[in-house]
């Protein structure tokens, strides 16, 4: 039986498959959809210290083999989030991680403290990437001062394993990503979902009442999986691969580029059965394949290259 | 029960399920769709071979309120939210309360005849298009606001159908003191409530149709922005 | 009969759809295949100062609804171009915008000015935004300076219309289309490809000899699309938009969110009639719809998302 | 003509067509393409019925050479390859030339019996699998080594197949001093030359196999680098 067990920094799970935050809410609302006992952990939906309403409709708008949302961080707020749903997830037979976003550093400081102080948090994942949010031209997930500034200002407040997701959205990831380690990250989410939008030709409107929204899914999947490659090149930290996710072979070619976990979103609404049969088949791909650990795979891609490169300079 | 809807996952290549009202459940484990083709989704489905099996979520969402005993329920459907309503009609037909149902289309060809509820004692109907093509010449809603003039003990209006069509019955139905439910479609992902993808605005703040609604209290609803301004 | 053409600076196109640098090499090579008389223009492969042999197979990749590309940027080189390639597009019965790409803003002016010479020439083309190349971490497409500088370069070598392909891969577009603006730019075109790749699993290798390549078709549209809503919404000269068009029902998308005209690549690898249908497709929804000139629907979901805010505010 | 292939849109969710070999002529506007299942573009083919339409590119691409007059022309096929070599067959022995097909493969599964060339006068055809179930036991490549040791009057060596299957048969070739033509495969956008995306290495740099091939002298190609490492 291969073993498929993988480890974040700190938080062992018992296979790679992750739920992505904002796709299952809290937990317990696809607790009939999804055994969770066949994932290895849930992300819950990004709090914010206060309660946000989140943007008016329509929020979902579907592309070419692509999901835009532009759900604006509708969330219940950190109190409520704590008193309320938290205790909901923790019966959830799976690891629960927490996802918070705030403002300012300070904020981020508020929240990963209360999240991480309470035993059902696994871990906190912090997201500095969400597209429906800020609006300035340089944002935080596009600059490594303020991305350094928001990860130092969580780290101090929790000992927790710290996760940091990343936006596709910027020419530069890398200095992201290791302002984010220098700055005490314990892994990266490689990463959200990209900006993007769609005219709805009836209406004559942009079809999502926020104008534009988060690409996810499908259409995602390559522009991602060049990020995990680049960034888990370049720290060494795990990499949690997330983008268009839908099967196994998907997974495998995340694990492949350098992701040590993999988080399955968008996939769900077309088949919650879909992380299941991920978990299923990255297993089946082992056991063919005579793989004994999840180890083997991650960075396979790079290790084969580099002695296919080898091999060429040597003839 | 009538009201909810299931999620159907229409085409492998699309990247969401496709929400529709159960229209009847002619038996146990068993349920009619009336679709009405749009776009990819309900194309794929319409290509599918007899017999041949989709993924079908469900059923979701809330349904519709039982009316006063003894008093007639007004259905108002618009188009294709007759599907909607038509499950509705026959079980308060089976449960021998009066019905009148309103079906309304911009021509003729809009009115799916075979697929009206099947008529029956307890049941009313009455058609109307905007070009005169068969029944009353107007809007469902003036057929509406008609039949309110004189119906007797009216117990409430149940609506289907495109956004200003609601948006006027409600309005209709407020201004004769009745009640009203109506049926919306938003754009759905998971289903379940999870998302937050298919709100709409109500006087209580953003509302999920798949898990709040789909059927809502007219009068809870913000019509302003959104689809339903 | 709806009047179909369309202006970017200088050049009045029969018809608002152009074909991408790239796509149709110089031109004759599918000049069986596509009948030119359908077409607005052609933007012939970007070439560069020297002859460049490309990168290693394998060069292109599939994905969902996409295609990864890793050509690097593989062409005949300058002189060529001139004797052999440029009288031979010259022939073909549509008009002809030339691509150059350079290393530094001196080959930007020495290519500008050498192709915008030639009267066969009608605008010229400059790429910023080719991921196969550049490898920086702030790259030339994602720096406004440095976007300046190359765009004032090119442009004291020319008084040709001077059109600026910037990419999507930036947080902020903004800044680089104001630079290219400011700098002398005639036109944008928004965007090139994103950076993306592909594992082969069964190779376990990336699938590109490059590793990375850039994304396009279907799967970029939404992501280019929210970019020209963006950048047409903040200058004042013509956008050009390219990413995913395939159907007149896409382009009229990007017509909608601010665009003047389109750019067809990856389109035609399936359909060579895609250009000539797109085409037919507009004109059917103008007839249909009474518009009488493509100006009625150039930022025409910006206006009507206007007239609705302001009606909500009124109510 | 023998080695073209065609370009063919397998399914409109698809982005690139899908190039497949012309594997026979039988009438006027007429072909035959052998097809393997891969992926996704093969898979849809399968399941397109009989008589419906695809939209074909092509004949594209460069031809095989005739060999001498008289002399024998040896065909060397891995797997599927023997598509990209059937039509040749056919038209050597239609011509009168004496033909030797070596058809390998890793099972005897993988031998495609209906399909290969018509059984006639002028051609020798045989088999071999890796594991022995059907023909000689080996790979084709051993075959072709054996066979030219005692072939008289050989013209040239025709391969079509894996990459790895490819160099070695060329290297077999060169070693009995014979030309060697062979047919590549490479992913494929436009199929004109244009995008230049199915180059492969060769002594004269890259050379795309849409519109300089998909029929090289091996001599000419350099195998390292690329699939053909
Ligand atoms: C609770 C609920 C019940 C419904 N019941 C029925 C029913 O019984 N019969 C029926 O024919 N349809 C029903 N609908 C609408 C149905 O879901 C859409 O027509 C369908 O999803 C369109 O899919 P498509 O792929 O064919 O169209 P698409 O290509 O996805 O879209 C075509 C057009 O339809 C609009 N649209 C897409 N999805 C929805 C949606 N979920 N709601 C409203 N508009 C949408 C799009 O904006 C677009 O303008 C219901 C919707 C909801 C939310
Ligand atoms: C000139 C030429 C002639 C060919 N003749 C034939 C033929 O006669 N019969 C036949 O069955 N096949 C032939 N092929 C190969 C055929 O094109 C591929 O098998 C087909 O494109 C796979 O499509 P798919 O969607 O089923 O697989 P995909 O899902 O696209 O891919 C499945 C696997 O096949 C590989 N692949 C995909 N496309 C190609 C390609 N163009 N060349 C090589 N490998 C590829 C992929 O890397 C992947 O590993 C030919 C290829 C070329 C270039
Ligand atoms: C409806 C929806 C809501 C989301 N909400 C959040 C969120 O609150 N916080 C977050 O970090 N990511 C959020 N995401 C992004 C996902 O977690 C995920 O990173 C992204 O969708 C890409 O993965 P996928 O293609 O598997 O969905 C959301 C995505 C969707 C589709
Ligand atoms: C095979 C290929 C080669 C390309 N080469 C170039 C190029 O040389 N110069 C350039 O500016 N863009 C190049 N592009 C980008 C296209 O011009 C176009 O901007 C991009 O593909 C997005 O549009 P599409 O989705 O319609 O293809 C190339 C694209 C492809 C697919
Ligand atoms: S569809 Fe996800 S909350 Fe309704
Ligand atoms: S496929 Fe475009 S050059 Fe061969």
């Amino acid at each position: 039986m291969p073993d498929i067990t993988t480890k974040i920094t700190g938080l062992t799970l018992r296979n790679p498959v992750v739920l992505a935050s904002g796709t299952v809410g809290y937990g317990p609302e696809y607790a009939e959809l999804i055994d969770y006992e066949t994932v290895g952990a849930i992300v819950t939906k990004t709090i914010t210290r206060e309660p946000r309403e989140g943007n008016p409709p329509p929020r979902l708008a579907e592309t070419h083999a692509g999901l835009l949302n532009a759900i604006g961080l509708e969330n219940v707020g950190l109190r409520r989030f704590l008193s309320e749903k938290l205790p909901e997830a923790a019966e959830l037979p799976t690891e629960i991680i927490a996802s918070v976003a705030g403002g300012t550093p300070a904020e981020f400081c508020e929240l990963a403290g209360a999240v991480g102080e309470r035993d059902a948090v696994r871990a906190v994942e912090i997201n500095i990437s969400c597209p429906n949010v800020r609006r300035e031209r340089r944002p935080v997930w596009d600059d490594p001062e303020g991305t350094a500034a928001v990860v130092t200002a969580a780290r101090s407040a929790t000992k927790k394993p710290l996760i940091v997701k990343l936006s596709p959205n910027t020419a530069d990831i890398l200095s992201v990503a290791e302002a984010a380690v220098g700055a005490g990250a314990d892994a990266l989410v490689v990463a959200n979902t990209m900006p993007g939008m769609r005219i709805d030709l009836e209406k004559r409107l942009p079809a999502l009442g926020n104008v534009t929204g988060g690409l996810s899914g499908h259409a995602l999947m390559p522009i991602n999986l060049a990020l995990v490659w680049k960034v888990s090149a370049a720290v060494d930290v795990p990499v949690i691969g997330s983008g268009g996710i839908a099967t196994a072979e998907d997974a495998l070619e995340f694990l492949m580029a350098g992701a040590t976990a993999v988080q399955v979103g968008t996939a769900l609404f077309l088949d919650p059965g879909a992380p299941a049969a991920i978990v299923w088949g990255i297993r089946e791909h082992m056991r063919m394949n005579g793989a004994e650990t999840i180890d083997e795979y991650i960075g396979l891609a790079r290790e084969e290259k580099q002695r296919c490169t080898e091999k060429i300079a040597a003839d | 029960m009538p009201g909810q809807f299931v999620h159907v996952a229409a085409s492998e290549e699309l990247t969401l399920r496709r929400p529709f009202s159960v229209a009847g459940v002619p038996r146990e484990r068993s349920l009619d769709l009336l679709v009405e083709l749009r776009g990819k989704g309900t194309r794929t489905l319409a290509e599918q071979a007899e017999g041949s099996s989709v993924s079908v979520m469900g059923p979701l969402g809330n349904w519709f309120s039982p009316p006063r005993e003894g008093a007639t329920a007004i259905l108002v459907a618009g188009g294709i939210g007759v599907a909607g309503l038509r499950y509705l009609a026959e079980e308060f037909v089976h449960d021998g309360r009066p019905v009148l149902l309103l079906v309304g289309a911009r021509t003729r060809e809009g009115l799916l005849d075979g697929l009206m509820p099947r008529p029956n004692g307890g049941i009313t109907l009455e058609l109307s298009t905007d070009d005169g093509s068969t029944g009353t010449a107007g809007t469902v809603c003036e057929l509406l606001a008609s039949h309110l003039e004189r119906v007797e003990n009216p117990a409430r209006v149940y609506a289907c159908g495109p956004p200003a069509m609601l948006k006027e019955a409600a309005a209709v139905a407020l201004r004769h003191g009745l009640p009203c439910e109506v049926l919306l479609e938003e754009i759905m992902a998971c289903g379940t409530g999870a998302c937050r993808g298919c709100v709409v605005n109500t006087k209580h703040g953003y509302k999920t149709v798949c898990s709040d609604g789909p059927v809502f209290d007219a009068a809870e609803l913000l019509f302003e922005g959104g689809p339903y301004a």
